[in-house]
């Protein structure tokens, strides 16, 4: 089945019917996942957007329960549910990959994040393979296929003028059922993407386990401002820190994005940090993209989308990394008991 | 992130609304002059709170902020006349220092009259009175400081019918076993 | 959890007037943290604090709130009501429900939502403040009086007489300043040296007193109670435990100098002592025009000394002591009339002379044993013409103010020139005559019945002509021009602060007016105090004005200083500025912005990160904060907080009042 | 001998010579005319660093965290040079701590759009302020047309116009804090956005919090910016904030009298610490 | 070469005629060029200020535009201190700020940039080139002629405008006067004021004014009054024989000081004769005065001649009774010597002869 680019923007109209269709656009000169309505024109030429279609899974800052005391006394608590149905259409392969990390966090090991479940149910993925790169993105290298999204709910390939649909889960097919007055018959060869960086990532993940006082964390972490870009626009990134806002007798507990860059973050009470100067904070952060999320997940936490390349300040880059990692002679170290 | 709506609740001025002004005064003139203003039993509108501090150089930009931040509609800012401070030169710090922030709000597109300092000694009962009475009718005419600012709009969560609140621990969860 | 009690007031009717007192106890009863809410009718009756008291102690209340009268009433009140209980005084915050609520709102529901609101600031506030403990700081029992004229001395003498040690540092090389210039004192006329100078050997001798002459103030550092005062005791080249005060070398010493103490109308040796009547009585050497020290010749006075007790080698001595409290008494000198006025010669004719000058002249131990001869001549003047006036009220060439003494001691010139020379004339140019003192009138009435012709007008021009001294002025009150030839005029000079005034006063970071007078901490109820603790004024240094009321303030800052070192300890103010050390970067913005010099920059060891770090962080001198709590604005990481109105407990207040 | 070679040589010899621990500079990055900041101790390392018209970092402030390994080398222009002197006059480190190799800055081209900087067309002290020695001559620039042209732009906006206008900028800033932690001025041990007890701003992302901390920031550092422009390049919302910065910096010099910061050691107290009797009343 | 752009004032040709005489007279002598500013205008001192400020302040600014264009990088010299202080005045105006400049421009609409300066005559003779000219030009000292120099008030007040270095003793004139062998006297009236135009409009009080003046210059031992502008010189020497009239109806004794512009006497000073520098149109007679300094002076010259060859004259006869006194002393030395000489010789003989 395929769908003429040209029938995109009257797709969008029609399923914009019921739900929140969030598109890739520019406002106010910030390229990020907008609600597709009026004044806000798509911008399918971006190769990626700035921000991370994570925001509509994971917020900035979310409201969690509203707490007060009642008449007689005793706690009330009632949560928020702000989750909708929404669509996100034009999401790249590599945001898809991220938000399979993303569902690995949230949704196994025992407990299912309510939120973030709620929120993961109501949303429909339809995804865009890139027909182009850009200097900064190495999804392949990550084992990503800039062409391929196994887990969106529809995978449009770009093939130039028309995109190929593939309809992926029960969800996707029971939507391109509804698409009918957009789509053709027929198959188109989905345009090859070239990307100008790649990274020999083989090795890496267990050298890091012996890279732990290498000097290579002293060279990158001193140039690190311990700013908190990287991990705000990184896709795959999701910590957050849950505090509350009080009012006198009433207030709402909410969850908002937090970054192992900051110091603050691992400030103890009595003033210790286990992480306090730059070098621990910079190779944690790797080591998480890199070590320690393939050994509690099987996969690697970078996907590849190179915004943290693009967007680091002092271009500290991830792939300079991953380059020297593989540089480094040290033996691994035998695997964990 | 929701594209900014300015509070369009705020922007219609509910009908018996009444402007909160909280104003900053120095412990040695002004609040003395606020005494003095009531032992001569004089009357001004109630919509101005006093919070008094030592001395006009204690006063930091950082609470004018907090307080347009959560609710007040004008913040007046008062001080010994410069010379008199009885910190000797702690209102020429503060003279300085709001200057200078008042430009900045107003850049910031907060109307004038929304934020004001006045040099108020100890025996200008009269002129306490009347800076609390033009400043009020000043902010009064502005409305509601029309800035978005979540805190005063908790939109409660909708209660599901019929359930008054549920159980805050949840139910026991068995973690699966580790996989390989 | 903190137990906080609310004591709501009636005070009769005026709070309970227009504000419902029991409801917004009602509202209070609602706030967290509060445990008890008791309304009274007059709280701060005895009976009312009798009741608070019990229930403090009863409910286990650890923080209270007052909502009364003003605090700035009767604060301290509940704070020595705190004082008998367990909750530490400063654990308390009053609402204002009287002056600023009830009083000035007539709407009742208007002012009982008010009141709500103040109660509601005051409860987040004592929420958030911390038990403050003020502590000791020592008193040294010593004093310090920089000047040794007569307000200095009198000052030295009634803290001596109280018992403690004083020290007075005086410049010259004996005590007496400018008093002891003068011939006589108005309005009694009696004799200025018999009233100086059984005063001078008074201090000289006191056991008490330790008097440093011939001295300056090098250096200062501390605060009230701990003034280390670093004093430097310029050489003498005289021993004076040796010296018998002969004066055998004075009459020997070939070298010549013009007398400052004979206002420039004498000459006198280089070794020499001020006045035959000074204290100490023993002559100095002075370094500049000793030919012995300046080029090696010479040396008469140690041959001609019978005890030896001449010391060529002799140099300064520093000592540092440490004083519980400081008094400046400085003095003044006459402003340096002859670049600012050239129309009366500007200093070409040498018969124009000041009135210290004249008093030198009439006094008999000064250069004319007491003859009226004029300098230039030395014949007797048969006219004077007396100008008052001169550089003072004039904010063009001179001084702005009024020196107030010159009109009293215009019209004493007056009478004594008219009492020694019977067939004089003495013309007095004048704009007023102002005599606020007791007898002053009546002396002046008997000045214009000696003779005195007061014209009212200023003199335009003083011009030589012959040997006259030609004085060309207007008499307004008949609006006439007047022309006087005299022989000599006197010109009553205005009077300014002492020379080095601004240098000595930063040292002890006195304040200075735009005319380099001390400022006193408040011009009618603090006059003898000054904003730095532990520092008084007396006499001229803190503005013109006579004897009388320089000894008036001389006893004002001993009984000052008495009352101050009569405390074993001070209690500081606990209110003041805390430095949280781990934010400190000791970047100093703090430093150059407290008014009192209370912070300084110190290196510290700390432990960071299992590390040891020494860095620079601001130390607080508890003794020197007043708690204007500026340095708290510009530390921009918050490192800097005010106890008793901190960041945090402000930030609540301003939450509190915004969240209905 | 181009300034790069001049570096290179000067870096190898003050770290072979021990006069210097560590030495910054730039080193070339990934992608075509990219730089990245490069700090090294190994004098073999020396021949990485380059300097070109794409060394975009400001290097000032790694000095804080090198300072304790020994005295660091640096390469200064005029930003660079005047973030030490604000490091210095701020007491974060001493002037003996640094040895500067200052040059004269010809302005950064931006490695994809080939224009010059937004920060260096403003740019008005492209060469050093003060440095230990000079790697080539200084650069002449001609100075840049309005320095306050974007205030007024602001400044003649209507007042509800200009309401929305800081309230879509609060409303994109995400509270990442690069231009925190890459401001000289910023070099406070704990920020004001960490002080918890105090509260003074709270960590969620809205108009009302971040227009907080935008405001204060711009308090905490108007009489001391030194106008680089790098809270601006390195904020990855592309917020405006040199016309916060610029305007505070135009107010204090119409009211106060011109006062650039950072320009010498021994200049007197910023505007904000001290005050003039004189000051102009308008509070009467 | 001096060169200044010259301002002559509506007084140069009418009552100050013998003081531009004299000024021109000078002036050639030491070589300083005078260019008349072309089309100058009244300089607005005597009525200007009444009529409007700004007339006050454009009317010498006019000359000077016309300076500044015509004659670029000249200084204005004003001899007369009328015409001296309104130039001054415009000048400060203009300087002070752009707007003054621009409404000046504005009312006499042409371009002016205030760059000329404004001097007395005084400044220009004061410099240490033209000191050294005059001290060389100078043939006849003016001995024993003493000068009170009158400055007025004009050149010197307001102080700020006029820049003057002492309001109350100013100096100039009278290192000058030193200069050419006078003897300038020490007096207090240096800067008093003539009464200007009141001397017209309220004659009874002004009199008294002048009359002061010569007072203290005769009580301070002057013969005459040396002045540097010609209001003053009108009211003192014209209003002489008035005062004079009064003083003898009241039984006083009348003056005789005769009053000169000081570029007169520094004419006299280079050999020119009274007439040519103007002197022969004083008011009160100026020039017996003049004679009988000369002889003085001569008188006084013979008696110096006299005592300087006395003087001589016992010198030398010192000179050789010490010269006598040497020589015989060296004559005794001598013959003391040969004594002892043979003295020493005579042994030796006794001793050749005994060996």
């Amino acid at each position: 089945m395929i769908l003429n680019k040209k029938n995109l923007t009257p797709l969008l109209e029609s399923m914009a019917a019921g739900r929140d269709v969030f598109v890739p656009a520019r406002v106010d000169g910030v390229a990020k996942f907008a609600l597709f309505g009026e004044g806000v024109e798509c911008a399918f030429d971006l190769v990626n957007t700035t921000m991370p279609p994570k925001d509509l899974l994971f917020p900035q800052t979310q409201k969690m329960y509203h707490f007060d005391v009642d008449a007689n006394g005793n706690y009330r608590i009632r949560e928020y549910d702000e989750s909708r149905e929404q669509v996100v259409f034009g999401i790249r392969p590599c945001d898809m990959r991220s938000i399979v990390c993303l569902d690995e966090v949230f949704l196994t090991k025992g407990f299912v994040d309510e939120f973030y479940a709620n929120a993961r149910e109501k949303l429909l993925t339809v995804c865009i393979g890139c027909a182009s790169a850009a200097e900064t993105c190495f999804c392949e290298s990550m084992g990503v296929d800039p062409q391929a999204a196994p887990n969106a709910d529809i995978m449009l390939q770009d093939c130039g003028e028309v995109y190929r649909v593939l309809a992926q889960t029960p969800k996707g097919e029971a939507e391109v059922a509804n698409w009918a007055a957009f789509v053709e018959e027929g198959d188109a060869e989905p345009v090859a993407c070239e990307l100008s960086l790649a990274v020999d990532m083989d090795g890496v993940v267990d050298k890091l386990e012996g890279l732990y006082d290498h000097p290579i964390w002293e060279n990158l972490s001193i140039k690190c401002l311990n700013c908190g870009t990287c991990t705000y626009v990184c896709p795959t990134c999701h910590c957050f820190d849950i505090s509350q806002d009080m009012r006198r007798k009433d207030g709402v507990r909410f969850r908002c994005w937090d970054s192992c860059m900051f110091s603050e973050y691992t400030m103890m009470a009595g003033g210790h940090n286990p992480r306090p100067e730059k070098l621990e904070r910079v190779r944690n952060r790797f080591m998480h993209k890199l070590n320690f999320f393939e050994r509690r997940y099987g996969m690697s936490l970078c996907v590849g989308c190179g915004r943290c390349v693009e967007k680091c300040p002092v271009a500290l880059d991830i792939t300079r990394l991953i380059d020297d990692i593989g540089a480094c002679d040290v033996v691994p170290v035998a695997q964990a008991e | 992130m929701s594209v900014v709506e300015t509070n369009e609740a705020a922007a219609q001025v509910p009908e018996n609304w009444e402007p909160k002004i909280i104003a900053f005064c120095c412990h040695w003139c002004t609040y003395t002059g606020a005494d003095l203003a009531g032992l001569n039993r004089m009357n001004y509108p109630a919509n101005v709170r006093v919070l008094r501090i030592p001395c006009s150089g204690r006063m930091n930009p950082q609470y004018v902020i907090e307080a347009l931040n959560k609710g007040c509609d004008g913040v007046l800012v008062c001080g010994c006349h410069p010379g008199d401070c009885h910190y000797v030169t702690g209102n020429y710090f503060a003279r300085r220092r709001m200057m200078i922030f008042k430009r900045l709000l107003e850049y910031e597109g907060l109307e004038p009259d929304r934020f004001q300092v006045r040099w108020i000694s100890g025996a200008e009962a009269g002129k306490f009175r009347d800076t609390v009475m033009s400043v009020v009718e000043q902010v009064r005419a502005l409305g509601p400081l029309n800035l978005t600012r979540e805190i005063p709009y908790f939109e409660l969560p909708a209660v599901p019918d019929g359930e008054e609140a549920f159980d805050a621990v949840p139910e026991e969860v068995v973690p699966e076993e580790v996989s390989a | 959890m903190s137990r906080i009690g609310v004591f709501l007031c009636y005070c009769g009717s005026n709070i309970a007037g227009t504000v419902d007192v029991e409801a917004v106890a009602e509202m209070a009863r609602s706030l967290p943290e509060v445990v008890y809410v008791e309304t009274n009718k007059y709280t701060c009756s005895d009976p009312g604090q009798e009741g608070v008291k019990n229930a403090i102690i009863e409910k286990g209340i650890d923080r209270v709130v007052v909502g009364a009268c003003s605090p700035r009433m009767h604060e301290p009140t509940w704070r020595k009501l705190l004082a008998d209980t367990p909750v530490n005084p400063y654990m308390l915050e009053v609402a204002n429900l009287r002056e600023q609520c009830s009083w000035v709102h007539k709407d009742r529901e208007v002012a009982t939502a008010k009141a709500i609101d103040l109660v509601k600031m005051a409860v987040a506030k004592v929420a958030r403040l911390q038990p403050l403990h003020s502590i000791e700081i020592p008193v040294h029992k010593k004093a310090l009086v920089i000047g040794g004229g007569i307000a200095g001395m009198q000052t030295a003498l009634d803290i001596a007489d109280a018992g403690f040690q004083v020290t007075i540092v005086e410049r010259e090389t004996s005590l007496g300043g400018k008093m002891v210039m003068l011939d006589k004192t108005f309005p009694t006329m009696d004799c200025s040296a018999c009233i100086c100078t059984p005063k001078m050997s008074e201090v000289g001798n006191h056991p008490n007193i330790t008097v440093k002459s011939y001295s300056e103030v090098e250096n200062v550092s501390g605060y009230i109670g701990n003034f280390e005062v670093t004093i430097r005791e310029k050489a003498k080249f005289i021993d004076y435990n040796l010296c018998t005060g002969c004066g055998a070398c004075e009459t020997k010493c070939p070298a010549k100098v013009t007398n400052a103490f004979e206002q420039g109308m004498s000459q006198r040796t280089a070794i020499y002592k001020m006045f035959p009547q000074a204290v100490p009585a023993k002559p100095v050497i002075d370094a500049e025009h000793c030919l012995k020290l300046t080029t090696g010749k010479c040396g008469v006075c140690s041959k001609v000394c019978p005890t030896g007790a001449i010391n060529y080698e002799d140099e300064d001595k520093l000592t540092t002591e440490t004083y519980g409290a400081v008094v400046f008494a400085t003095g003044y000198k006459l402003i340096d009339w002859k670049p600012l006025y050239p129309e009366y010669g500007g200093g070409k004719y040498e018969d124009v002379i000041t009135g210290l000058q004249f008093e030198r002249l009439v006094n008999a131990s000064g250069p004319t044993e007491g003859h009226v001869l004029r300098p230039s001549d030395r014949t007797e003047p048969k006219s004077v013409v007396i100008i008052k006036c001169v550089g003072s009220r004039d904010p063009n060439k001179g001084k702005a103010y009024c020196s107030r003494a010159c009109c009293m001691y215009s019209a004493k010139h007056a009478h004594q020139y008219l009492d020694k020379v019977p067939d004089g004339k003495c013309y007095v140019f004048y704009m007023d005559v102002r005599t606020p003192g007791k007898g002053y009138d009546e002396f002046y009435m008997n000045t214009l019945h000696d003779g005195a012709q007061y014209i009212r007008g200023r003199v335009s021009k003083i011009y030589k002509e012959g040997d006259k001294l030609i004085c060309k002025g207007e008499d307004t009150l008949t609006s006439s021009q007047v022309t006087v030839s005299a022989d000599m005029v006197v010109l009553e000079t205005a009077m300014v602060p002492a020379d080095g005034i601004d240098e000595l006063a930063a040292k002890f970071t006195v304040g200075r007016d735009a005319d380099s007078w001390l400022v006193e901490a408040h011009a009618k109820l603090r006059p003898v105090e000054t904003n730095t603790a532990g520092i008084y004024l007396a006499g001229t240094c803190q503005g013109p004005k006579d004897i009388p009321d320089s000894v008036c303030q001389a006893g004002a800052a001993a009984s000052k200083v008495i009352g101050l070192l009569n405390k074993d300890a001070l209690q500081s103010n606990p209110q003041i500025s805390r430095v949280n050390e781990t934010l400190c970067q000791g970047d100093g913005a703090c430093v150059n912005i407290c008014p009192y010099g209370a912070i300084s920059i110190v290196e510290k060891q700390f432990r960071e990160n299992s590390r040891k770090v020494v860095r620079p962080v601001a130390q607080v001198n508890p003794g020197l904060c007043q708690g204007c709590g500026a340095c708290t604005v510009t530390c921009r990481a918050g490192a800097m907080d005010l106890l008793g109105y901190t960041n945090e407990s402000i930030m609540r207040e301003v939450d509190a009042l915004c969240q209905w | 001998m181009t300034a790069q070679d001049t570096i290179r040589a000067r870096a190898r010899e003050l770290l072979e010579s021990g006069e210097v621990a560590s030495f910054v500079g730039w080193e070339a990055g990934r992608f075509a005319n990219q730089t990245t900041p490069l700090i090294i101790s190994d004098p073999a390392d020396a021949d990485k660093l380059v300097f070109n018209e794409y060394c975009v970092n400001t290097l000032a402030k790694y000095v804080r965290d090198l300072v304790p390994r020994g005295k660091v080398g640096l390469v200064v222009r005029g930003c660079d040079s005047r973030g030490i002197v604000r490091l210095i006059v701020d007491q974060v480190i001493k002037r003996e701590d640094v040895y500067l190799i200052g040059v004269g800055c010809p302005g950064v081209i931006d490695r994809k759009s080939g224009e010059p900087l937004k920060k260096c067309t403003e740019c008005r002290h492209n060469n050093p302020v003060i440095c230990d020695e000079m790697a080539g001559d200084e650069v002449a620039k001609d100075a840049p047309a309005d320095r306050f042209a974007e205030v007024r732009e602001v400044e003649l906006m209507a007042q509800p116009e200009r309401s929305r206008y800081f309230e879509s900028i609060y409303a994109k800033c995400i509270r990442c804090y690069a231009c925190r932690d890459v401001c000289p001025c910023c070099t406070c041990r704990e920020c004001f956005v960490d002080a918890r007890r105090e509260n003074w701003v709270g960590k969620q992302n809205n108009v009302a919090e971040n227009r907080f901390y935008g405001l204060t920031r711009v308090m905490h550092i108007g009489d001391r910016c030194i106008e680089c422009g790098e809270c601006e390049r390195v904020c990855p919302m592309d917020l405006p904030l040199m016309k916060l910065n610029r305007k505070v910096i135009q107010d204090l010099n119409d009211l106060f009298g011109e006062f650039e910061s950072s320009m010498s050691l021994d200049e007197g107290p910023e505007p904000l610490i001290t005050y003039d009797l004189a000051d102009r009343e308008e509070f009467m | 070469m001096m060169k200044y752009a010259y301002f002559p004032g509506c007084s140069a040709n009418t009552t100050g005629k013998s003081f531009t005489v004299s000024t021109a007279y000078v002036a050639e002598k030491i070589g300083v060029e005078l260019v008349e500013i072309p089309d100058w205008n009244c300089c607005g001192t005597s009525a200007a200020a009444l009529t409007s400020p700004e007339l006050a302040v454009a009317l010498p600014a006019r000359s000077l535009a016309i300076a500044d264009r015509e004659l670029p990088g000249l200084d204005v010299v004003a001899p007369c201190a009328g015409c001296y202080r309104s130039l001054k005045t415009s000048l400060a105006f203009a300087r002070e700020s752009e707007e003054n400049r621009e409404l000046i421009k504005k009312i006499i609409n042409a371009p002016y940039e205030a760059k000329a300066d404004v001097l007395t005559l005084l400044d220009v003779l004061a410099t240490d080139e033209a000191r050294e000219t005059i001290a060389a030009k100078v043939q006849r000292k003016l001995r024993c002629l003493k000068v009170a120099c009158y400055y007025g008030c004009a050149m010197v007040r307001p102080a700020d405008v006029c820049e003057c270095d002492n309001v109350e003793d100013p100096m100039e004139m009278d290192d000058l006067m030193e200069l050419i062998g006078a003897e300038p006297v020490d007096w207090a009236f240096k800067t008093e004021c003539c009464g200007a135009a009141q001397q017209m409009t309220i004659p009874v009080q002004a009199k008294p004014m002048i009359e002061r003046i010569f007072q203290n210059a005769v009580a301070n031992g002057a013969d005459c009054i040396v002045t540097s502008c010609p209001l003053c010189m009108l009211n003192l020497d014209m209003r002489e024989a008035e005062i004079n009239r009064a003083r003898v109806a009241n039984g006083l004794e009348p003056f005789d000081i005769p009053c000169y512009y000081f570029t007169e006497l520094i004419g006299l000073a280079f050999g020119a004769d009274p007439d040519e520098v103007g002197i022969d149109i004083h008011f009160h007679p100026a020039k017996t005065l003049l004679l009988q300094r000369e002889l003085d002076a001569l008188e006084l010259e013979e008696a110096e001649n006299i005592a300087r060859a006395e003087e001589a004259r016992k010198k030398a006869e010192m000179a050789a009774k010490i010269a006598a006194k040497k020589a015989e002393k060296a004559a005794k030395e001598k013959a003391a010597k040969e004594a002892a000489a043979q003295a020493a010789a005579q042994p030796e003989e006794g001793k050749e002869a005994a060996e």
